[in-house]
């Protein structure tokens, strides 16, 4: 029983946040809801998202999440985010049960790029 | 992160390391050629350990210049404050059952003064300035004929913030209202003379001072009208105002860390003068930063800092290896922002992003150092990370 | 006499030495390399208290085969029968206010208890047999509708009478009546099973069993129905039962204690056996003299016995250096003879010449024997310096 | 400021009991009273006390006080029996004030050997 509220991969990816920061020319969408902040930056080439970045404002988990969000879609469909839930990213990272209306932040903000992005392509 | 190796311990007004001094005194009462005997017996072992324990009572006794014999041994401040203001509203019931109070104590005289109400007692909660202070016309004009008790802390955990406890008793006397202080942060620490001070009941605790954690005592001066009512009974143990048996051990170690700490606390606080002064250089130029209490007139072993714009559990971890509080320590694992510097008029927003960096004797001025530039690097990366407000 | 180096100490029913492991992982938890972190905080330090904590309620939690979030840390068995009495009392007031005790209970129970009378609650004080024992059908006969618990010892501290918590648990359950039970001297000593026993509220303490002394627990069964309101209120410790600074190296002094307990505990109590047997086969043939209990079925850390026309405190007196009790510790400074020994039918002139002799680990037999010659030649040289009867 | 219930003398007075005994022909007081039992004996010669004992049943104090009247008394004139007064002994043992009444029995005992041998003596 370990009483530490962040598990190693939090503590990792808060420390590192190697997706941290913004795209030029890029397609961004912000959400700002339950006392957090998200916006999140993508490229596109395609259909595929290229390169995503982001910028948070929240606790541990809410940018540890956005840094493992980034992480795992560069690369994806840009598809794949309309359909993305935190769901995952909850348990990956033992996010505490109090902290989900935030983490659902992040899932707003990702849904609201993948229009963003999805409907850019369509054009 | 996790290792010990690395920390950097900053939250000395949560609890302190022991004395090893200290250390050695507790053990030579626990081993098998030491005095290990209960108190409340009568043979020759009993009598000794009953002779440790009185002069650890002296001990404790000298450092506040009071009598041995106003003295309660309790398991902590908490129980100390309890005792205090339970014991002394029930006592007192018939004087009165309004008790004036602010709204920036600790939660172990909150509690207690919650629980009162519960039982038809009338609260006051008085609000300090911006600093935290308490006016003291604000607690004139709170006062009232029935005001039977004011609970008024020495210095506050989270703030350092001094209170006039000399003026607040002078008036509570005037008013023929008792008045409990919580010294829990400033016993051995700042100078108390309990002969000269206006005050008739205070809670003092080991663990903030160098001495160990679950003992305290409270002092019930020795003053007609004075008394408190015991919360627990038993074995008759100290007049029956707190029995069980004597934790000898405990007893003697917080005798002992009274001892030094009368030697040392001039030391120890130009030593945290100069801690506190060197962190505050190092920080305040910081775009946003402001000071949750008052660093000319506060207590010098806490510096509690807000600033603009940060969320404060991220500034926390990535403060790490240092290890600080946000708000109490004691509150600390609710998100809420802490309620003391809402009482000082903090937003949410600034109350949630405050550190409370606190000072030791064992602190140096790199681990300052180390602090500061810790401090500027996260504030300045978790800004470089946050969006635009407009975003 | 005073000189502590001829002292033999046979009192360890009122206090024991602390195990020198145990007093190793108390110092490892105090020192400035140690983990003196308050458990309250949330950084890594405050992190690490916490887990050394949640290691001691485990063991402790083991010896009585328990879950350790039926434990509650107190100040000791005295604060523990406090809590279980007068916050399940006031819990339980819609349920009936009559209680059953013993006349033979320490003061820990028999004095929160005489305060629940002074608040209205009516009290049932059973007596025992000849040798201190409840019979069951003495308690069935004093239940009734009303009665919301029952409050017996498991062990007694005076005579070592083991009751028989099992058949009064399974009684208590028949009524819906809670069950609270003293084992300040059992615990550690006696196997307690807490997943078997119908017992609901169980009070422990660290200092009779080689712990410190200031560090107790109250079980609370996980059970519909069972539970205590705070008799403290503060920073929101262990679920609000019990708030305050939690003393993390007492805790796990505490924890160390109950794994060495489990350990020893069946060696314990064949040396305690050979010791009592020794001593009572040393002495039982001095006219006059009778054991206070029941040396066949009483706990053998404990042996009381009165002796004929002996004034107790010459007696105590004259077995100098021996380190023994009379009555109980806790009411040994009064000059009454022990209410416990009045409660077996034993007269004021035979209570008040009771002396107990409490064995330990390390007692040894030739102690056994010093104390052997010392008794006998006491009570034969006050014999021999009293007048007749018919002077 | 010592715990211990016994000053040094009455600890020795105790352990040696010096005059802790029965004399045969000799003049002989009893008093029983506050749950304590006192004999003396003395032996007078020409209105000199040449020899004391005594027999207590009682707590240290009453004892110690005993011995220490007898081993006092030795070779005083028998009519000092009559103004014998335990004042002195209750400072010079720190006889607490709760004992008071007990080690009076001892007064009384006194008084009433030195009626018994001034009696004697008279005749
Ligand atoms: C001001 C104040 N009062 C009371 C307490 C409680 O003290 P203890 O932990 O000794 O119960 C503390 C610290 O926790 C404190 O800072
Ligand atoms: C049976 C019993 N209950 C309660 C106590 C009180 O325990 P503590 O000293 O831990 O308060 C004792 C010992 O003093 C005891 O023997």
């Amino acid at each position: 029983m370990s009483s530490d509220p962040y598990s190693a991969e939090v503590r990792a990816l808060f420390a590192a946040a190697e997706h941290g920061g913004v795209l030029d020319d890029a397609s961004c969408a912000a959400v700002e809801d339950q006392g957090v902040r998200i916006s999140l930056f993508a490229t596109v080439e395609e259909g595929i998202v290229t390169r995503l970045r982001f910028q948070a404002w929240g606790c541990p988990h809410v940018i540890a999440a956005a840094e493992a969000f980034c992480a795992e879609f560069e690369g994806c469909a840009a598809s794949d985010l309309l359909e993305f839930s935190v769901s995952g990213l909850m348990q990956s990272l033992s996010v505490p049960v109090e902290k989900s209306g935030r983490i659902l932040v992040l899932e707003d903000a990702v849904r609201s790029l993948g229009s963003i992005v999805c409907g850019a392509s369509e054009h | 992160m996790t290792d010990r190796g690395q920390m950097i311990y900053m939250d000395y007004a949560a609890s302190t390391p022991v004395d090893p001094w200290v250390v050695e005194a507790m053990t030579a009462l626990m081993t098998a050629d030491g005095n290990y005997s209960n108190p409340s017996s009568t043979h020759a072992a009993g009598r000794r350990s009953v002779e440790y324990i009185a002069h650890a009572a002296g001990q404790l006794a000298s450092l506040l210049n009071t009598a041995e014999d106003t003295l309660v041994w309790t398991s902590g401040a908490t129980e100390s404050d309890n005792l205090a203001i339970l014991g002394t509203a029930h006592y007192r019931r018939e004087r009165g059952q309004h008790v004036i109070s602010m709204r920036t104590e600790h939660k172990a005289v909150t509690d207690p003064l919650s629980e009162l109400e519960r039982h038809g007692f009338e609260v006051t909660w008085l609000d300090p300035d911006a600093t935290g202070l308490l006016d003291i016309e604000t607690l004139r004009a709170a006062m009232r004929e029935d005001t039977q008790l004011v609970s008024i802390m020495h210095v506050n955990n989270e703030t350092g913030i001094i209170q006039d406890i000399q003026s607040i008793g002078a008036l509570c006397r005037e008013n023929d209202t008792l008045f409990h202080v919580d010294a829990a942060q400033s016993c051995g620490k700042l100078p108390i003379d309990l002969t000269a001070l206006p005050v008739d009941l205070m809670s003092v605790t080991a663990h903030k001072m160098y001495g160990p954690k679950g003992i305290g005592a409270l002092y019930i001066a020795d003053r007609k009208g004075v008394h408190v009512e015991p919360l627990l009974f038993g074995g008759g143990q100290q007049r029956k105002l707190r029995p069980g048996t004597l934790p000898a051990q405990q007893i003697v170690g917080f005798g002992a860390t009274a001892a030094i700490a009368q030697s040392r606390s001039n030391d120890d606080f130009r030593h945290l003068t100069a801690l506190r002064d060197r962190m505050w250089a190092g920080i305040r130029d910081i775009p946003g930063v402001t000071v949750n209490g008052d660093v000319a007139n506060g207590f010098p072993g806490i510096l509690n800092v807000s600033v603009e714009d940060i969320e404060g559990e991220s500034l926390l971890l990535a403060l790490e290896p240092l290890c600080v509080a946000t708000g109490s320590a004691c509150s600390s694992k609710s998100q809420e922002p802490s309620y003391v510097l809402r009482a000082l008029g903090r937003s949410d927003a600034l109350a949630q992003s405050a550190i409370r960096f606190s000072f030791g004797r064992p602190t140096t001025a790199a681990n300052v150092d180390v602090a500061i530039e810790l401090y500027r690097n996260s504030v300045d990366r978790l800004r470089r990370l946050a969006p635009g407000r407009a975003a």
